[in-house]
């Protein structure tokens, strides 16, 4: 039956010349080689309908389905395309509590694991496959001798209610069993201060939406903290003016390295992280006993907190109890908890206690253990002593792991009970105390896994699958806690068909009690040393999703870097140690030592060396053979190389020696220059590009339309005569909410087939992506200022790309879009070199899929573009028509909003609006109509259908210059 | 029937132009004058009237212009009148390059056409003398001696003053085969 | 023609040759064993063509990838070595269309190899033309055909379109020009040869030239013609080749100077060709004196005038760039000279502006040796204007976040390399089997210069 | 010499004319891409004539996805044993098998038709004991009407604005196997589209897109 589906869906993926490309390649040019080439006639090529047809899939026709997304623990909610039986796009669920209706970069690519064929066949017994049947007797064995000493279970932070109630009765047999949860970057302090506190050890749910002032002692809450999805949602919630044009959040950021939050702060102060504290006392003192502390800045933003009591929020991202508990009492005298804090309904998505791990790792060192099983996590990978502890695995007697992947843990464990995909199995999760959110699979599993629950209910004899297991205890557990729906079925049925519950709980408010925090360690700071920041990339995160090529090849924000990690280095630090860019460093504390690639990076602390972790995961040497093979290419990564180094080892180190190895290594940098100012070495003072339009909040309050420059309308060599339909398909993005988070570009990608072209292709300049998110940094009274430009196809109203191309292979359409037809393209590059955007796409290669199964992701509405093509955004004009006809068999006109395109869709700061700008009444024509609404590059009147709007942060004063 | 001609051969263009011109003034019937090189003020001297080539070249080329100019027009603005750039349908400036090499092509190559086709009719003839030398070195003057009064010797006598290299009689069957 | 007896202009062949000598000397090549050193010459440029026929294979399999462009960068060596081509052609119908029309009797000795020239080198650019489409064998979509795709033809608003039309006019052209002025020669060679084959072949092609002068006649005035044709066409076609960027709105190609200035450009660069070559089979096929002094200097003078043209043209560009005020422009032009690209800009103009200036000076005029190494840094700096015009202005355009650079892959430069070949090889078999000099126009100049008397 | 210059011209101006001529009358000659009159095998000898004109059946009844979705899909076989789970062979033959057994006195035999055979074969149905109970495998029936990869068609956009089936596909109700009948070239779509927007389709107004974006993407 599958089989016969995957026949079907491989049969109508659309494919230019799938057959006969091979005889064009030998044909070469000449006009018969060309004739032949368009023949297709005499081929038959089979079609295989299903046997049984099911009742809601029509061939071709795109079903979607709630689910939630297990990119990471902050399971979002999301929405799933299926198409003939095979899922093929994530996208947000707007219903979601939480996440309303964001998903990141690492969520969309979540569809493309689920086709890694990579992941395990099936159950690993000590590294070769075996049936589920005699894995399950041979444990059980085990467990019976074992019975009585030490069993661990070993996992990532559980947000499955279910399974967590699975593992505890599973446990129960076992005298003396503990479950240890832990984090990879863990945030244990903030739950362990909460202990101290208010007696209970849980993870605050943070109220963005709420915080008017936001001061974040170096917490990328808006890339990769505990729910950056939700967080975003909040925070540009008070930032975005077309809502309320009066009301704007300041965001004080203090951090060592430039992360996506900073570069968003409206002040952002660059200090070591061994100045955390003192900042967090000072601040503390100010508010509590109103003394005035030293450093001026302090005592303005004492100022703004103590102003807005109960509207303010303070984060710590430092993974150290005494900061965490300075930053509580911060947060409790400014009355924060319960307005922007919420404990009494606290986020359940990071669990982990460094505590029980210690005395995990202690008991496994010292061989008093007799089981362990590992969950959701790969510790091997990601414990500062990975490799020890995977030796010291070996003399346990029984370690089961449930990777889904022969990981760098399954390789060290008797047994490997593979998990399936998120989307292959039923599952559930408890984001928030009072939000359960329901994974329902999209497709049948389609190698032999085994989810931990059936894994766990077989060995206590349970026969039961996942999901009766999850029904079972939503019933027992959580429906007997609502009272909203009369019977059971209605409320799961409403609840699979959404994707979550909300019910409200009646936990009371805790009352504080002051702890004294303990003693202050001791920071040495021998110089020449450097404090070493390990963080998060939006991409890899902690490692799980390195073996994803579209989140490899996405661009970090910031660096604009992919397919490596590398130690971020302060210019001056590059300028005092005589450093380049590429130059190889030599890392070291101790015995510890590795060897990575430099970035000079602008606002990274001076003091300070920034890792990305998540890098050198096993199995990533996979991508050797991604990407174009010719004369002089170079392979992504080295045979049995990763991509990029394993910075896990340096977990628990502070300071770092660096010195140079001379030798180099190329990153693959998608942008060269980064700055609106012209280069100064060409005589040019302070010329800046107007671009990129901006203001402050004071000023957009005195005029709306501050810092955006107009040209007035240009004169036109011909008579302009009104053309098209009623439809003008227009998009807006608003620069104050654009936070440069990157989920659209995945989206992007995922929905329009983009191929994936590997490092040496990004560092020719040659990535595909048919949306880039241009990065500038700029100068504001000599800080820095980073601004985030989306950039795509302007859909320009006389576009210069139209008038050149030969073959009229692009030309504009009634509805103003400018399209682009593959088939008729011959590949002049003309059209590119003549867009000042540069936002058009060329096939230099074929690019084919570095994995067969990873072809069933290919959106079957949207061309596989052949080699030697043009291509570009097409507003997804795919979704458009799919709309269109829609409308048009109802008999109906397209409502406004009702098209969404890809990268608008999940957008978790909703930057993007699209719409028909000849509808007076429509979202987009108000938003063009904005005082703050401006084209790019309007003054060589190519009169795009893009609007941008001005960028607004709260400070004094700030306005575009232009030169 | 059979038809005689007298073939005079000079080593230089300046004795042939004169003898041409005299033969011109005697009225012997001036059958063609073969030369190596295209010699100057010989067609004034044999009286050939300038050939209506130009005219053709004029027609063929105004020809392609309207045929191109009109094609132009028609697919983009008529057939499929497509949006392209914002540009008017009929973007008349921007059809006036293609117009011109058109119509340079059709004049062009038509008229080499037109007059190697209409030329070859002569070159059929087998009328020439000795042709190895014509086309080295050697002028040829080909006169149709009036019958009326002829004779061979006393037009070698005439024609002595333009020191020829030699001067020779033959007989040309009139349509004979082709070479 | 009237100055036919002049004794002040210096005679345009040398050593009191007669007609039969001329025959002589211009055919003897032709019916001697090819020599060693033509051997040798061919041999190479084979070799080098080969190369680059490698080079274009290994392209159009794997993609255009292997040539160092990239998303910002479209172009780079292929349409200049294009646009370069393109130039180098347009001497030779300088020489024999224009000098004929203005009656420059000199032109007669060097107009034959001169027109040759221009096709091979037209054939050249049309090669660059195709390879450097994504998809090669497409390549006749831009002939406007009647087709399935019902009402769709092709966009006669853009410049590509114009190009097609304009080269292969301009090769038409060109061939039938040169074919016309070759007849009488053939015939020439048909009455002298020996050998049966090349008989054949003269014969077939002379098309029965006999040398009647009523043909001779209508002759002279179909090559009238042509050459009036020629004259508009071949600033024509340069004139289209820089719309290619004159239309476009990239700051530093958006130039409304570019017509102009690039046919000066085109008839300097082709000069500094011609001259390259004619010195060669000057010296090789002992045609010194066919291929006098007076006619080196000639040429040389024509580059010290259109030399200064496109010199003038690089300085309005630049005052036009900072009188408009546009930021864009000037920057662009700024950035190409003290830019990351500057160094080729630097090249371009001590290349063109520079070396031709030694021109002024007699005795560098008359000196082969020193003629021959100028022109061959001419021919290098016009290709880097136009490398120039090109790369260095879309490396940097509007958005300073797509600004790139550019390097070249060995692939391309092997196609560029290979493109030589090509020429020369075409050269070298013409040089072997065609009169390189048209006989029949020197025969009529033969008393140029000199008074009357002939042997 | 004359003629020889005169055949050179003449046949390459020949050879030009039939070229152009080829090109015009596409509908005389096959151009490269045209497959019309295309009529490959089934694996099953399923007639249409017979069900869509005899039977009148309507098309939609077992194309079910034309009206709702962008392919008119092949109907499951399900679809078929809707009706055949009792029709297991012609009426006559039946009939005749009835008359026969009457004269024998003795019960009818089960006639399955060697066509149906195979569909039962597919779906694992058992005719004697009317149940489906051997293994099921799927029918590869062979695609007549395919376009190429990088067209965007959509039957429902064209049922539900009235374009009859036969427009494109010919009679099939008269076709014992189907054949393709049009040559589905961009130029039948493009012109097809260009006359329904201005004389409408079966009277009823239309827009048809003529923008690349319609089909192209």
């Amino acid at each position: 039956m599958k089989q016969n589906e995957e026949k079907n869906f491989t049969n109508e993926t659309p494919r230019m010349h799938f057959d006969r490309r091979s005889f064009l390649k030998l044909s070469g040019f000449g006009l018969t080689g060309a004739i032949l080439s368009s023949c297709s006639g005499g081929k038959v090529d089979k079609a295989i309908p299903l046997l049984i047809k099911p009742e809601e899939i029509t061939p071709g026709v795109s079903n979607w389905y709630a689910s939630t997304c297990h990119g990471c623990t902050a399971n979002c909610g999301v929405t799933v395309k299926s198409r003939d039986g095979r899922p093929i796009k994530i996208e947000g669920n707007k219903l979601h509590p939480v996440s309303k209706g964001g998903v990141c970069a690492v969520g969309h690519a979540q569809i493309l694991s689920l086709y890694d064929s990579h992941r395990l066949k099936g159950a690993l017994n000590n590294g070769d496959l075996t049936s589920w049947e005699n894995l399950d007797t041979t444990i059980k064995n085990k467990l019976e001798d074992i019975k009585d000493k030490k069993i661990y279970f070993l996992s990532g932070t559980i947000a499955s209610p279910t399974t967590r109630n699975t593992i505890n009765n599973f446990l129960k047999q076992f005298p003396n069993s503990k479950l240890v949860e832990y984090d990879a970057m863990s945030v244990s302090a903030i739950l362990d201060a909460h202990k101290e506190n208010f007696g209970a050890r849980v993870l605050p749910r943070y109220k963005f939406e709420k915080a008017e002032v936001v001061v974040s002692i170096d917490a990328d809450f808006l890339g990769s903290w505990i729910s950056p999805i939700e967080f975003t949602a909040g925070y540009t919630s008070l930032r975005s003016l077309e809502n309320n044009p009066n009301q704007f959040s300041y965001h004080v950021q203090f951090e060592s390295r430039l992360s996506l939050t900073g570069s968003n702060a409206d002040k952002r102060i660059s200090v070591a992280p061994q100045e955390y504290e003192e900042i967090l006392t000072s601040i503390l003192e100010n508010i509590q006993t109103n003394k005035k502390q030293k450093n001026k800045f302090i005592n303005s933003l004492a100022e703004k907190l103590k102003e807005h009591k109960g509207k303010s929020l303070v984060v710590c991202g430092v993974n150290d109890l005494r900061l965490q508990l300075l930053t509580n009492s911060i947060n409790y005298i400014l009355g924060n908890y319960g307005a922007t804090i919420d404990i009494a309904s606290p986020s359940k998505q990071l669990n982990g206690s460094d505590e029980d791990l210690e005395i995990l790792k202690n008991d496994v060192a010292n061989k008093n253990v007799g089981a362990i099983f590992i969950a959701n996590s790969n510790p091997v990978y990601d414990f500062e002593n990975g490799n020890e502890f995977g030796k010291q695995l070996k003399n346990i007697p029984l370690v089961v792991s449930f990777a889904s992947y022969n990981d760098e843990t399954a390789e060290f464990s008797n047994y490997v009970c593979p998990t399936p995909h998120g989307l292959e199995s039923w599952n559930d999760s408890q984001i928030v105390d009072g939000v359960f959110t329901i994974t329902q699979p999209l497709i049948n599993p389609q190698d032999d896994t085994r989810t931990i629950i059936e894994s766990l209910n077989s060995w206590t004899n349970k026969k039961e699958t996942s999901y009766d297991s999850i029904k079972n205890y939503w019933k027992s557990e959580i429906y007997s806690k609502t009272s909203t729906a009369p019977t059971f079925e209605k409320f799961w049925n409403k609840t699979v068909h959404d994707g979550f519950a909300e019910i409200k709980n009646n936990n009371s408010v805790r009352n504080f009690t002051n702890s004294n925090p303990p003693q202050k360690k001791s920071i040495k700071n021998i110089n020449g040393e450097f404090a070493l920041v390990l963080y998060e990339k939006i991409s890899i995160r902690n490692g799980q999703n390195a073996l994803n090529p579209w989140l490899q090849e996405l661009q970090d924000p910031i660096t604009k870097i992919s397919w490596d990690n590398y130690a971020s280095i302060s210019r001056k630090t590059a300028e005092t140690l005589d450093i380049n860019e590429e130059d190889v460093l030599l890392i070291e504390n101790g015995n510890l030592q590795i060897e990575l690639p430099a970035h000079i990076q602008i606002g990274q602390n001076e003091n300070t060396i920034a890792i990305a972790v998540g890098y050198g995961r096993k199995g990533t040497n996979r991508f050797t053979d991604i990407g174009p093979e010719w004369f002089q290419s170079v392979k992504t990564v080295e045979k049995n190389e990763f991509v990029g180094k394993n910075i896990f080892p340096f977990l628990k180190t502070e300071f770092v020696k660096i010195s140079k190895t001379g030798k180099t290594r190329t990153l693959a940098n998608s942008q060269e220059y980064n700055s609106l100012q012209l280069p100064k070495e060409l005589g040019y003072k302070k010329e800046e590009r107007a671009i990129f339009q901006k203001t402050s909040f004071d000023e957009y309050k005195k005029d709306q339309s501050s810092g955006s420059i107009h040209h007035g309308e240009l004169l036109s060599l011909w008579t302009e005569t009104p053309r098209g339909s009623d439809i003008h398909w227009g998009l807006s993005i608003d620069l104050t909410k654009c936070i440069g988070c990157s989920a659209c570009i995945v989206s992007c990608q995922a929905e329009n087939n983009i191929p994936v072209v590997g490092k040496d292709e990004m560092h020719r300049d040659r990535d595909l992506h048919w949306i880039r998110i241009d990065r500038y940094y700029n100068e504001y009274e000599n800080e820095l200022d980073v601004l985030f430009q989306p950039m795509l196809c302007q859909h320009c109203g006389n576009a210069p790309c139209e008038t050149v191309c030969p073959v009229l292979a692009t030309v504009h359409s009634e509805e103003g879009l400018n399209q682009q037809a593959y088939n008729r393209c011959v590949g002049t590059r003309y059209c590119a070199n003549n867009c000042p955007y540069k936002v058009r796409r060329f096939n230099w290669f074929e690019y084919e899929h570095n994995d067969d199964r990873e072809k069933l992701v290919l959106n079957p509405d949207v061309t596989v573009r052949e080699r030697g093509v043009i291509e570009k955004c097409s507003m997804c004009i795919q979704r458009i028509q799919e709309i269109k006809i829609l409308a048009k068999k109802e008999g109906r006109k397209i409502s406004d909003g009702e098209i969404e395109p890809a990268c608008a869709q999940s957008c978790p700061s909703q930057a993007f609006v699209f719409g028909n700008l000849k509808d007076e009444k429509s979202k987009i024509s108000k938003l063009s109509k904005e005082k703050r609404a401006y084209h790019v590059l309007e003054e060589i009147g190519v009169k795009p259908s893009l609007t941008y709007l001005t960028r607004v942060k709260n400070r004094e004063k700030e306005t575009t210059q232009h030169g | 029937m059979n038809k005689r001609l007298v073939v005079t051969y000079f080593n230089n263009e300046k004795d042939l132009l004169h003898a041409t011109s005299f033969a011109k003034k005697n009225k012997y019937e001036i059958q063609d004058v073969f030369t190596p090189y295209a010699v100057h003020g010989l067609d004034d001297a044999m009286g050939l009237k300038t050939s209506k080539l130009g005219i053709v070249c004029f027609v063929l080329g105004i020809t392609g212009a309207i045929a191109k100019l009109w094609y132009q027009i028609w697919t983009s603005a008529t057939d499929w009148p497509i949006n392209v750039g914002g540009k008017p349908l009929n973007s008349f400036p921007a059809f006036i390059p293609v117009t011109f090499e058109v119509t340079v092509l059709f004049a062009g190559i038509g008229t080499t056409i037109y007059f190697l086709l209409s030329d070859s009719r002569r070159w059929k003839k087998k009328i020439r003398p000795n042709y190895k030398t014509v086309t080295d070195s050697e002028f040829a003057l080909v006169i149709v001696p009036n019958n009326a009064v002829y004779d061979f010797s006393e037009t070698k006598n005439r024609f002595k003053q333009f020191n020829y290299l030699r001067m020779e009689e033959i007989i040309e069957k009139v349509n004979n085969e082709k070479d | 023609m009237d100055n036919k007896y002049s004794i002040l202009r210096e005679p345009l062949v040398l050593g009191n040759k007669s007609i039969a000598e001329v025959t002589n000397d211009i055919a003897k090549p032709l019916e001697k064993k090819s020599s060693k050193l033509w051997w040798i010459c061919f041999l190479t440029s084979l070799l080098i063509l080969s190369i680059g026929m490698v080079a274009v294979t290994h392209q159009i399999s794997t993609g255009l990838g292997t040539w160092g462009l990239n998303n910002t960068i479209g172009w780079a060596f292929d349409i200049t070595t294009f646009v370069f081509w393109i130039g180098i052609g347009h001497a030779g119908t300088l020489i024999s269309a224009i000098l004929f029309l203005f009656r420059q009797k000199w032109r007669t000795s060097v107009n034959r190899s001169a027109e040759a020239m221009t096709i091979f080198a037209v054939i050249c650019a049309g090669a660059y033309i195709l390879i450097h489409m994504g998809r090669t064998y497409f390549g006749y979509w831009l002939i406007p055909y009647p087709n399935t795709r019902g009402p769709l033809w092709v966009n006669f608003r853009s410049p590509l379109v114009w190009d097609l039309f304009a080269i292969s006019t301009y090769l038409f052209t060109s061939l039938i020009f040169w074919y016309v002025g070759l007849i009488p020669d053939l015939a020439t060679l048909r009455d002298r040869t020996t050998s049966k084959i090349k008989k054949g072949f003269y014969k077939f092609f002379a098309l029965g030239w006999t040398g009647s002068n009523k043909t001779w006649h209508r002759y002279e005035t179909v090559y009238g013609l042509l050459a009036g044709l020629a004259t508009p066409l071949v600033v024509s076609v340069h004139t289209i080749v820089s719309w290619d960027f004159a239309t476009s709105i990239i700051p530093g190609w958006h130039t409304t100077i570019f017509p102009p200035y690039f046919v000066a450009g085109a008839v300097f660069s082709g000069f500094a060709m011609v001259l390259t070559l004619m010195l060669v089979v000057r010296k090789v096929l002992h045609f010194e004196d066919y291929i006098t002094l007076h006619h080196v200097e000639n040429m040389c003078k024509i580059i010290i005038l259109t030399g200064g043209i496109v010199g003038l043209a690089y300085a309005t560009e630049f005052f036009i760039a900072m009188y408009s005020g546009n930021e864009y422009e000037s920057f662009t032009f700024i950035n190409r000279a003290l830019g990351p690209m500057s160094w080729a800009y630097w090249i371009m103009v001590t290349c063109n502006i520079v070396a031709p200036q030694f021109f002024w000076i007699k005795k560098i005029r008359r000196n082969v040796v020193a003629v021959f190494i100028i022109s061959i840094f001419i021919n290098i700096g016009m290709w880097f204007e136009r490398f120039v015009i090109i790369v260095s202005s879309l490396t940097r355009d509007y958005l300073p976040s797509s600004w790139s650079s550019y390097s070249p892959t060995i692939i391309e430069i092997a196609t560029l390399i290979g493109s030589f070949g090509l020429f020369f090889t075409l050269f070298f078999l013409f040089a072997r089997f065609l009169p390189m000099i048209s006989i029949g126009e020197v025969k009529a100049v033969l008393s140029y210069g000199k008074n009357g008397e002939q042997k | 010499m004359n003629s020889r210059i005169t055949t050179i011209f003449l046949s390459v101006g020949l050879l030009l004319t039939l070229w152009v001529f080829l090109f015009s009358f596409t509908d005389q000659i096959k151009l490269p891409g045209d497959n019309t009159g295309f009529e490959p095998p089934q694996p099953i000898n399923y007639s249409h004539r017979l069900h869509a004109g005899e039977m009148r059946i309507v098309c939609q009844h077992c194309h079910t996805g034309a009206e709702v979705g962008k392919h008119a899909a092949i109907p499951s076989a399900s679809t078929c044993m809707n009706c055949h789970k009792n029709v297991t062979a012609p009426f006559l033959e039946v009939k005749q098998e009835q008359t026969s057994a009457d004269m024998e006195k003795r019960q009818p035999k089960l006639i399955v038709s060697t066509e149906l055979k195979k569909l039962y074969d597919a779906v694992g149905f058992n005719p004697d004991s009317n149940k489906y109970l051997n293994k099921s495998k799927p029918i590869a029936w062979a695609r007549v009407h395919s376009l190429a990869d990088f067209v965007y068609f959509n039957h429902s956009a064209h049922v539900n604005s009235g374009v009859d089936c036969q427009t494109c596909h010919g009679p099939v109700e008269t076709m014992e196997r189907v054949r393709q009948v049009k040559d589905f070239t961009m130029g039948y779509c493009v012109n097809c589209h260009r006359t329904s927007n201005l004389s409408g389709v079966n009277g009823k107004n239309v827009h048809a897109p003529t923008d690349c974006s319609g089909c192209h993407y």
